[in-house]
């Protein structure tokens, strides 16, 4: 992994995203059970998302909703290299990272729902899911603040001498949050096996990458720190398999931590409260002819890995699978306004006064 | 003493009294211009700042980074050279990674250069909870930033006050923050012209009563008044005190309705330990010791990390029925 | 209840009491280590850390960049984990630009995410003035910590009281604030063994008086005792009591005194407006109400940014005059 | 100003500071005049220093005392080569810079005093001198604090299209924090006139250059950005003073920030309080070797722009100029304890309640 860039991405105008127009000879595929979990993957996201957005409107969901419609490749292929005990962070768009994990879908849309079956019991709702068994450590939604974070997991496997990585997921532009900085620089002077994964849709909210970095190659940050890097096609999902590979096989041998740049597009506004006005149709246009589960789709028929019949299969078992989830979080009650003040202190104390907000338990 | 007595030109919403006053500051004076994330093209993640790009050009409405420390520390810069930034923090959530920008140079630089320079920069931050924004995004830190000596605090609860006193901190030579609310944004009411200023200092009394002094900031003032109004059918009376600036505090107004009803709660929508709601009650029984009949209540966020889900977000914040129950407390009044 | 009932083993100062601590905690547990600037080959800015790098190597005793919003929050991250970091920050001072790190991460994740992790983190730094500073160097943040749901906060006056709280924190499943006082880490006393844990929520009565209660924090305390024997000389008996722990409270050991006192005085390094003492005040007014002879008095630093010159900065800061002051002015008895 | 390193400083030995060694060509030597002054201020900033470290000793000066001594061609080179109207921002660090600008060093040891006639009145002391009448924005003690605000001067220059340059001088340690970073990027997005000025004196405290950054070319953070960068010998003023001449030409003619690498070394421990047991004897030794003062005496020597009896009466020259500072403070007032409260406030309010604390006036 030089500190070069890989399957380049033109700006504006990128190629359709296909690792064989890579500078390098593209590495094998994974193997076809592989790549089938992760195109149904890909799928159950893009599904349970859609239908999040709709039960949004219908009120069911409240706070914000970030969609990462269009993002599939770059949180597929992420999660799929990793090892399943690897810890992964993410921001307030994470739904997709919980999914890939394997957590319930059903747990993660009760969350949404602010249920008491949810996966955090209703305290987070759609920003700030966690699913600690699948070492799946949050979504956190002060932008930026999640970075440490990932740090600190991965200080904790060196610290214990363990060979789990951690990669921790980011927008471009939480880029511009210091602490990102900070972080990039202590993790490279301490050799720990993290990765920074930069999901760059491009637009943080509604400024777009040129309007808020001054170098819009992004990489080039963690370069600063003598941190091997590189850019990806964010819409390819092998390539950013390939790409989180490399960058975990080195956290993990070499204890080299490292920066993926992932270029990618969200075809959703913001939140469901953005009405996506700054961004131009013909640009969206553009991103969505590149549809990345259209373009795995058209990989996986061509390496005989699918038929269309498996593949209408693949799209109906997500569909199934969310309307179970919806039905399950329709069916989780409420969380009992009793708990209100339960888990603020791991060891609480009881309070000798002001009433149940002041005694947690 | 009321604002409302003030002359009313218009009605309009709270966020649209803040757009006028953000336009006619900008129109009078071309040392203000206004900074922050998704401000411009975006028109501002609450839309406060809608149509000013367009009206006043990219030198005067900026777009920032995701770097609240560093573009708060930019403003810092510039008002020491003499121009008046207009800082919008998305959220007061977003102003806690640039809280030493804050703290130890807007808030200092004055004092301790000893007055070589002074600091007139605005820092616009809406508050508050009741979207289901969960832990993360549903602060109040009145408290934080009234603690601090060196800043100045106001946190208006109606268009007229939005206006008024959002261009009085752009006036102002020192460093304000405008704390404003969430959950205001959409509300109507009437507001001043152009030279209608609501002064830092002077509170106003949205409701008169006799039988118990309500004191409510910001989103609370309206909790408190139909908690009022709710009481007034039981044949409670209650004077719901706005302070509308927190530093510096009318404590006269505050002290002089309580010395007269002998009674008082106060209803904020932060959290209780070292909260708004302690200083302000600390103040009051020093004021007002041998007049009170009751010790006064006090109405708060639970003490907990916002939840997620509505019906425990609803049961963390201060409804109108905690305050009506609280009154009834202190008055031994009603059911 | 006073702390030095409990068996105390040696007499040491407040910093080595502190060194203890860790040590003992490190050796008892190997997931504890140490992470902050300078605590490794510089032994730490006030050498609380001398001897421990040497003792337990570079993997446990970490010096950081001078990046206090990344290290705590990778310790918020580690303490994920399962590790127990005590991070230090060299000063409160410093701590300002990791507030973030503190409130959204440190306070909220075992909330937020329905308590799938604790954040079993200690987050040690020495605050207060007193050595000519000046203004971004002398800050006493007890109230903005305490306000935080989430947190554990504590404020060591003894030695015995800064190894025992330390240590509990260190074994405390949640993130804990230990707030050191710089002009303490000389002061000698007696100290535990390495069982003798002080909890959290047990305040400490420093001195038993029937006139007037005194709650005093952290190096307030000895200003409180001095105040205290002068006032003894003429013939007014207070009882001073140090809450130890700020959150949780204990308010039955302060409201037990102040309703057989009568009377109160509270004093605080920190600032007036939000501080401390008015939550401690309010919180006292409410639970003694019936009780209270006078208005409670309060004693804080000036209301301005700490000033260089030694002697503005005595003069903002409380001193045992102005508490001797305060107690007369509640008991109305003395000059 | 390229990206790429001048004068390199290879470290752990440096190379002797003498810009002939200087990959390009040296450019013309400044005025004979210009030297001159430059030579006094350096050597009135360490009688100053020196002076200030004695009365430190006396109990004259409370709080910290931090000395530049041994870094005097960084600050002194630095000053010169900008106009007297551009604004300046420092560290706690900062007493040369003020005199280097032409502050009074009565008033500036009156300061140190806590009396009034100090710069600040008595209320910054050491680590918080200004002189705005002479465009010296502050020493501050926040590490990395300072920067954005000399970034918000570039700001203002810009918005009011005058063509004052703002430079802003940090310390390698300073490099670490967040907000360095987040400036770096605004400045280079938007092209603002400012000189990030990093006085690398490879410690931060008691923590070594290559303990801190995981890349010690301190230069390279401002890479990541765009920025035109260069590392400079900071123990040779002239060196210091090119570099700063071309960065401030490139921030005046063409909105261009840059950054400036000196590399120097501090002579006493980080402050009065610090025992210094960290730096081993034979580095300080080194690097004591190559005073700047005695360097620049040298070239000057060299050049026959002074002759031994003209340095002999620079250095009396200082010491009278320090004497007389220090007459002055000694005779000044302390601070009325009326004034406590005095500039809390540009336009203060009468406040009703508790006494003159509460009413700043
Ligand atoms: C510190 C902070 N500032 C501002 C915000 C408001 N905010 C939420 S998301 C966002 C844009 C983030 O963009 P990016 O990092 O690219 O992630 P994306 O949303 O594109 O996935 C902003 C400004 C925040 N949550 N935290
Ligand atoms: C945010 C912050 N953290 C820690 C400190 C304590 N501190 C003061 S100076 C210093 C070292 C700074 O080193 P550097 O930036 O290299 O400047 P130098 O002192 O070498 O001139 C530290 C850690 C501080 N003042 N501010
Ligand atoms: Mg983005
Ligand atoms: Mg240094």
């Amino acid at each position: 992994m030089a500190k070069t860039t890989r399957t380049p991405e033109p700006r504006p105008e990128p190629a359709a995203g296909d690792r064989r127009r890579a500078g390098s000879a593209p590495p094998a595929l994974p193997d076809a059970d592989l790549m089938r979990r992760m195109f149904q993957a890909m799928w159950l996201i893009r599904r349970f998302e859609e239908r999040a957005a709709e039960e949004y409107m219908k009120g069911h969901i409240g706070g914000f909703l970030h969609l990462a419609i269009g993002e599939e490749a770059a949180v597929v292929g992420t999660i799929a290299a990793l090892r399943d005990d690897d810890p992964v962070t993410s921001t307030y768009r994470e739904h997709g990272q919980a999914l890939a994990r394997g957590s319930d879908p059903g747990a993660v849309m009760a969350e949404l729902f602010g249920r008491q079956g949810g996966i955090c019991g209703g305290r987070g709702g759609s920003m700030h899911l966690m699913d600690a068994a699948r070492h799946f450590y949050g979504g956190y939604g002060i932008v930026g603040g999640s970075i440490p974070l990932g740090v600190g997991l991965a200080f904790a496997s060196a610290y214990r001498d363990e060979d789990r990585v951690s990669l921790t997921m980011f927008g471009d532009g939480a880029i511009n949050q210091g602490v990102v900085a900070e972080s990039m620089n202590m993790a490279e002077l301490w050799r720990l096996p993290v990765v920074f994964f930069c999901l760059n849709n491009q637009y943080g909210m509604g400024t777009a990458l040129e309007r808020h970095s001054a170098e819009p190659d992004l990489f080039k940050r963690a370069e600063a720190y003598g941190m091997p890097t590189v850019q990806v096609n964010g819409m390819d999902v092998l390539a950013v398999y390939d790409a989180v590979s490399e960058a975990a096989r080195l956290a993990r041998e070499e204890r080299q931590p490292s920066m993926i740049e992932a270029v990618a597009y969200r075809y959703r506004g913001h939140s469901m409260s953005d009405p996506d006005t700054v961004r131009d149709a013909d640009e969206k246009q553009r991103w969505q002819a590149r549809d990345p589960l259209l373009t795995f789709e058209r990989i996986l028929l061509g390496e005989g890995v699918l038929t269309r019949e498996d593949v209408a299969e693949v799209v109906a078992g997500a569909e199934r699978a969310v309307e179970e989830a919806v039905a399950f979080a329709e069916a989780s009650p409420p969380v009992p306004e009793e708990e209100l003040a339960r888990h603020v202190y791991a060891t609480p104390w009881s309070d000798d006064a002001r009433g149940d907000a002041r005694m947690p338990s | 003493m009321s604002t409302e007595a003030a002359p009313a030109r218009t009605t309009v919403s709270y966020r649209e009294a803040l757009t006028q006053a953000l336009r006619e500051e900008m129109e009078r004076d071309p040392a203000v211009f206004i900074m922050g994330e998704d401000v411009g093209q975006y028109e501002g993640a609450f839309k406060v700042t809608r149509g000013l790009l367009r009206e006043f050009g990219e030198s005067r409405v900026i777009d920032t980074p995701i770097s609240e420390a560093g573009f708060v520390g930019l403003g810092v810069g510039a008002a020491m050279a003499g121009l008046r930034p207009v800082v919008e923090l998305m959220t007061v959530n977003f102003a806690i990674v640039a809280a030493d920008q804050i703290v130890n140079n807007a808030a200092k630089i004055h004092y301790m250069f000893g007055g070589q320079v002074s600091v007139p920069l605005v820092l616009r931050m809406p508050g508050g909870a009741g979207h289901q924004l969960a832990s993360q995004h549903s602060h109040s830190l009145e408290a934080w930033f009234t603690h601090i000596p060196g800043l100045k605090v106001c946190a208006p609860a109606t268009p007229y006050d939005a206006k008024g006193l959002l261009k009085t901190a752009i006036r102002d030579d020192d460093p304000v923050v405008v704390l404003e609310s969430e959950g205001l944004y959409a509300k109507k009411g009437p507001v001043g012209g152009p030279d209608d200023l609501v002064p830092l200092g002077r509170a106003a009394v949205r409701r008169e009563g006799g039988d118990c002094t309500v004191v409510a900031v910001s989103r609370m003032v309206w909790v408190a008044l139909s908690a009022a109004e709710e009481l007034a059918g039981q044949g409670i009376e209650c004077e719901v005190i706005d302070p509308r600036s927190l530093r510096p505090l009318d404590m006269e107004t505050l002290a002089t309705s309580v010395r007269r009803t002998g009674r008082a709660v106060i209803v904020e929508e932060g959290w209780p330990e070292c909260g708004l709601g302690a200083n302000l009650a600390a103040r009051i029984y020093e004021e007002c010791f041998d007049f009170l009949d009751a010790p006064i209540g006090r109405v708060s966020a639970a003490d907990v990390p916002m939840p997620y889900a509505k019906n425990l977000e609803q049961s963390a914040l201060p409804q109108p029925r905690d305050v009506a129950a609280a009154v009834r407390a202190v008055t031994g009044k009603g059911a």
